[in-house]
């Protein structure tokens, strides 16, 4: 067992893989010397050197659209867009090209591409660089989408992205970036990657949520205690596929859902759960499922950042609102 | 002689040609290509053969056996002789209209249909044939074939790539950045493109005021225009660029000089935007043509070797119809099939779902 | 009155607006000379001229890019986007700059710029040319998304889209170009284009649908009639934002509510609409709201296009299933 | 002598310079510019009032009143020269780091320490200053300046705009597209680039392999490579570059060649990834300091002056940082202002909620 924050836990799953597979690739904006913005690949480029570890032209369609190429090539790259709100460059190469091309090619192509995207807000940052823009990408078939909330999860989950034969868009939390926790860096004994994880357990609701949210859900989960109210929480983890067996089993038990993401509430990722889950769980729910999110605006001026993500009172206050129902 | 040619920007300062229109072999300082018999009976069998497939199949689209085709009328040299430039271990990136380098990569010309005729996306094993699938979207397979070029630096292979594009796709930003990525790795390709002198209704002058292949000084590595219609000469220029990208000195631009003879697509009506006599212009120009008249001259070929290739590709004509019409419909489950490599609970959910509705048909 | 399809009733109401206001320009990939692939723009460059009706480089980050320079100018252009998938590589312009410029400049700025893009399948077109990427910009926080579903609103809802001071991305279903209709050209006494409409009245469920498919849903709604069930069918119009109190108020008098649309149904529009309606109207719902879409995979060749577009008998199936809870 | 500085790439031809490191005049046969002693002075103070601007902002981030600062130092000339150029119609889009031209442009400095702070996401009246709003999102900016232009045609209008950019940007399909539009358009708009040499950590060479002011030429117009630590070769490039884009002669690239001689953001730590040698034989061509000596030999300026100029700076200083502080923290409900012009449901419904909800803590 190793003590490991989550970025730290990043690289060393990515310096595994790159061990285990020479064709394993990592390429993007300053992700060399500097080891990215966040040193996520920090370390990368000196022992696995400048052919394996790439320093690209400063140009996210490029970053992608070369990788398909190398990845048709036998590679598998893993690439970084530097921020969430600069993927959007890539939007095309992500979206018409790596998400449809195995298909095209009815199956002969394979595309075992890695997007990592740092994501979320909370951390005092300008414009751009607090978004969450998953629902873009799980409403793209053909392309997998993982969140990873902590370190243990970090450290597996990218290995397991890495090694699966379909592109993952890979979503990071940076503001849980410095969370720190014991990783155990020699097994490979991994939940598949698709699978939710129940995080707490609990009797009377269903918190939902993945990412940076799973520990603002823990945190209010461990709060509505004293409230007299049991809690679950599930880590979705992938968001496409979503694991709706795991998740549609706690709201059955549970009867109340609330799903919990910093992106905009307004045909979120969130929409889709609230969707599905009551579809499944029609006569089981006690109450509708409730979203709690950013609000539908574009993310607002650092110093309101407070005030637009989701926190213990709005989580709070949600479930509140479905024990009222 | 295609100073004329050359709509709006300035005359061709050096349009490499090494067989004119009327069919004369002419030198050129820095491209030459020494061609057997039988070779330039090959290129010639080419030429016709994927002439002949196009035409059938515009003739199956009009008979509405497929929803769309995209001629290359016009284009053949063009096609042909980068693609014959090509070695076994090159990689091709086209777009959709690159039929004749289909032919040379090996593409039986019956797996191009079945994207226009809506049976799938693209029909042909790529790493098979070393010949990528077709590429829609306007300029993005131009990244795909340097990062392709990046992996054969990586691997230390004896290969580069070829990308081919249009005019039009010039002006995307993919095909830049393609430029840029390229010139910056030093890769391995060969960036060819068709300057049909068209972008469906838009004159090359909507996509820039300077003849392409100069874009290539702009990125730090050379560009060259040679006449799209000279086959040998499309063959001679691919041949070195390709052998010097192999040989670790990077990209080159290629812009084909040549014309769309035909419409952008069947759905295309020109007449809406293209004077006529700009048409007969070109015909004079023909790249069939003057390999025919060469061939004639220099006793390369008789009538009898002309009318074994036309019948040649009568038979191929009648024998891509055939296996057009017999192309299967693909079942309808077959939606869900290779979205993911990997097992995929939301499409096993979605697949399950389906069947039992179109059981329901049934019962 | 007029008899107008619906691509020249866009036509007309394009004209009408450039006739209006000499700041109104159109650009776009062969909407000169040729009038568009499917000649919605016909016409117009011929009697405004080159420096009103623009054909550009073929980029289309570039045409937005130049139409939010223009608008900052005081122009007001609507800009033609080829086809639904070819929106991407200018997802960036439009979701990080379009949706977001009158934010960042606290009001100064407005950017009243239109993005046309015909949408949806059915014309047995190629890869790319029949899609329905409405769900990536109802999520973006700051643009209105409408569709229109015939003539009538086809003139009326261009016009309002160019009069609009707020960025419109305008949908048209393709399929539905050549459909006719009785158009009052003369009247300007128009609905509010964020409004939606009941297009056919009904008391057992209520099918909620938008540019091509408010057609089928109408087809549907007869076709059940002789199975005796009153099918309410209101045409959304407008997908952000919703206008959510007309929808609720049918969901309720109905109790049944079935959302009908191309794109995939993973986290497609049907999903906020599911997901709002179901928190409105909880204790009025008979059933869950269901959702008929595309599958959630790429856009299949065409031959498979009638197996994947709802159709009638897909919403006929969807109310039997939401009778059968 | 700034060969030496040409990172990687080959000796740069032809530097523009008016001014040399040592304060020495000199002359160029196509850029000359006749400034009365009086226009120095200004071109002095404005160089240090910039500067001065950006220590303040640069410490106001280092005691946690700005999330974070994008530092000019070094690149002072390469701003005033170009924004002292301008004219009052000339419109000027700029990157996030462009604060000496905003201070040409009449932007007070503390408006421009809101995005920085937090407080918003851009803080002044484009059009009251003809100065756009900072942009983040690396290159987009270039095609909003080409649009405007195309604007300004349109209006038959006596102006031109100019859009700024670093090197690393040249790399984005936009900036690339932006080129082409300009090209085709022939629009009134000038590409000013500072070649900073570095984008954050990465060094020129990963953008490019020649010159960037010769990427131009691969789109048609001209492109020009001045020393941008010289504030009198800025101005003269750019006023010319000007004057010839409102006088119908279209677009034209400067690169000026510069230094970023502090961190790329003040949170970068540029010792991860650059030898200090490098910044010390840019300190010996301080923008600065070669004016200030100019001067003195001059005789333009006494020592008096420069004390003004130097009270003047520290008092500048004082006051950003007093206004700094006092800048409000917005309301949260302006979460939901402005995101749309007109009246828009949702948002109406979610201020409305989300007012209830901040309401029931006041409880
Ligand atoms: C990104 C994108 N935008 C628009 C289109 C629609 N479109 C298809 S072909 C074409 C013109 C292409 O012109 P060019 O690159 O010269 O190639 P050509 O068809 O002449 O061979 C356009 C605009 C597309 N396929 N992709
Ligand atoms: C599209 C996009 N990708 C990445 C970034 C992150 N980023 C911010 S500044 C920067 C480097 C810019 O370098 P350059 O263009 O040379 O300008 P400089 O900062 O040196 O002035 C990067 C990569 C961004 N802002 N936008
Ligand atoms: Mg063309
Ligand atoms: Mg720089």
């Amino acid at each position: 067992m190793t003590i490991l924050t989550l970025a730290k836990a990043l690289n060393e799953g990515m310096r595994k893989a790159m061990e285990d597979d020479s064709k394993v690739l990592v390429m993007g904006e300053d992700v060399g010397k500097l080891g990215g913005v966040f040193r996520v690949t920090d370390g990368l480029q000196k022992d696995f050197g400048e052919q394996r570890v790439i320093d690209t032209p400063l140009a996210e369609s490029g970053i992608i659209g070369t990788a398909i190429g190398l990845a048709l090539r036998g590679y598998r790259p893993v690439c970084e867009i530097q921020f969430d709100g600069f993927v959007f460059p890539a939007a095309d190469q992500i979206i018409t090209q790596l998400a449809k091309m195995p298909l095209r090619s009815l199956g002969k192509l394979r595309l075992p591409v890695v997007v990592r995207i740092p994501c979320g807000g909370g951390i005092g940052a300008v414009e751009h660089h607090s978004e969450s823009p998953e629902a873009y990408f799980t409403h793209t078939a053909g392309l997998r989408v993982v969140a990873c909330s902590n370190p243990v999860d970090g450290y597996a989950m990218i290995q397991q992205a890495i090694r699966c034969e379909d592109p993952v868009v890979f979503f990071e939390p940076k503001r849980r970036y410095w969370e720190k926790a014991e990783v155990d860096v020699d097994s490979s004994d991994w939940t598949p990657f698709d699978e939710a994880k129940v995080v707490r357990q609990g009797t009377d609701a269903t918190l939902l949520a993945y990412g940076p949210m799973v520990k603002t859900c823990l945190e209010a989960a461990k709060a509505s205690e004293d409230d007299g109210r049991s809690l679950e929480v599930v880590d979705l983890r992938s968001l496409n596929p979503l694991d709706v067996s795991k998740v549609t089993e706690s709201v059955r038990r549970t009867g109340r859902c609330i799903v919990v993401h910093e992106a905009p509430v307004y045909n979120g990722f969130g929409a889709e759960i609230a969707a599905r889950v009551t579809e499944e769980c029609f006569y089981n729910l006690q109450s509708p499922v409730l979203r709690v999110g950013g609000p539908s605006t574009p993310y607002p001026p650092s110093r309101l950042e407070d005030h637009y993500l989701p926190d213990l009172d709005r989580v709070l206050h949600a479930v509140d609102r479905a024990f009222a129902f | 002689m295609t100073a004329d040619a050359s709509r709006g920007a300035e005359a061709p300062p050096e349009l490499i040609q090494l067989l004119t229109p009327e069919g004369e072999r002419v030198e050129h300082p820095d491209y030459d290509i020494d061609l057997t018999p039988e070779e330039v009976r090959g290129l010639y069998r080419d030429l016709t053969l994927v002439r002949r497939v196009d035409l059938e199949a515009v003739a199956l689209q009009r008979q509405g056996e497929l929803g769309l085709w995209a001629s290359l009328l016009g284009q053949e040299a063009a096609q042909i002789g980068s693609g014959r430039a090509l070695t076994e271990a090159d990689m091709a990136f086209p777009t959709y209209r690159e039929h004749g380098v289909a032919w040379c990569r090996g593409v039986d010309p019956v797996n191009l249909l079945g994207l226009f005729r809506g049976v799938n996306h693209g029909g042909w094993d790529p790493a098979e044939h070393n010949f990528h699938l077709y590429t829609i979207v306007i300029g993005s397979q131009t990244l795909h074939a340097v990062g392709y070029a990046m992996g054969i630096q990586r691997d230390g292979a004896e290969a580069a790539s070829i990308v081919y594009f249009g005019d039009g796709a010039t002006s995307q930003g993919d095909v830049n950045e393609a430029f840029i990525w390229a010139s910056v790795f030093n890769a391995p390709v060969v960036f060819f493109c068709q300057n049909n002198q068209w972008a469906i209704s838009e004159p090359l002058e909507k996509q820039t005021r300077i003849p392409l292949y100069r874009r290539a000084s702009g990125f730090g590595f050379p560009g060259v225009r040679v006449d799209g219609n000279d086959v040998f000469a499309c063959l001679a220029v691919t041949r070195k660029a390709l052998a010097e990208a192999r040989s670790g000195q990077g990209p080159m631009l290629i812009e084909a000089f040549t014309y769309r003879m035909g419409a952008h697509t069947t759905s295309d009506d020109p007449t809406r935007y293209r004077v006529a006599a700009e048409l007969e212009g070109w015909k004079l120009k023909d790249p069939i043509e003057r390999v025919r008249a060469y061939m004639f001259k220099n006793q390369i070929a008789d009538q009898d070797f002309f009318d074994a290739i036309d019948a040649e590709a009568d038979e191929l004509g009648r024998d891509v119809r055939k296996r057009c019409l017999a192309l299967p419909d693909p079942e309808p489950l077959a939606i869900f099939d290779h979205v993911y490599v990997e097992p995929h609970s939301l499409m096993d959910a979605e697949r399950a779902e389906f069947a039992t509705y179109l059981e329901g048909f049934e019962a």
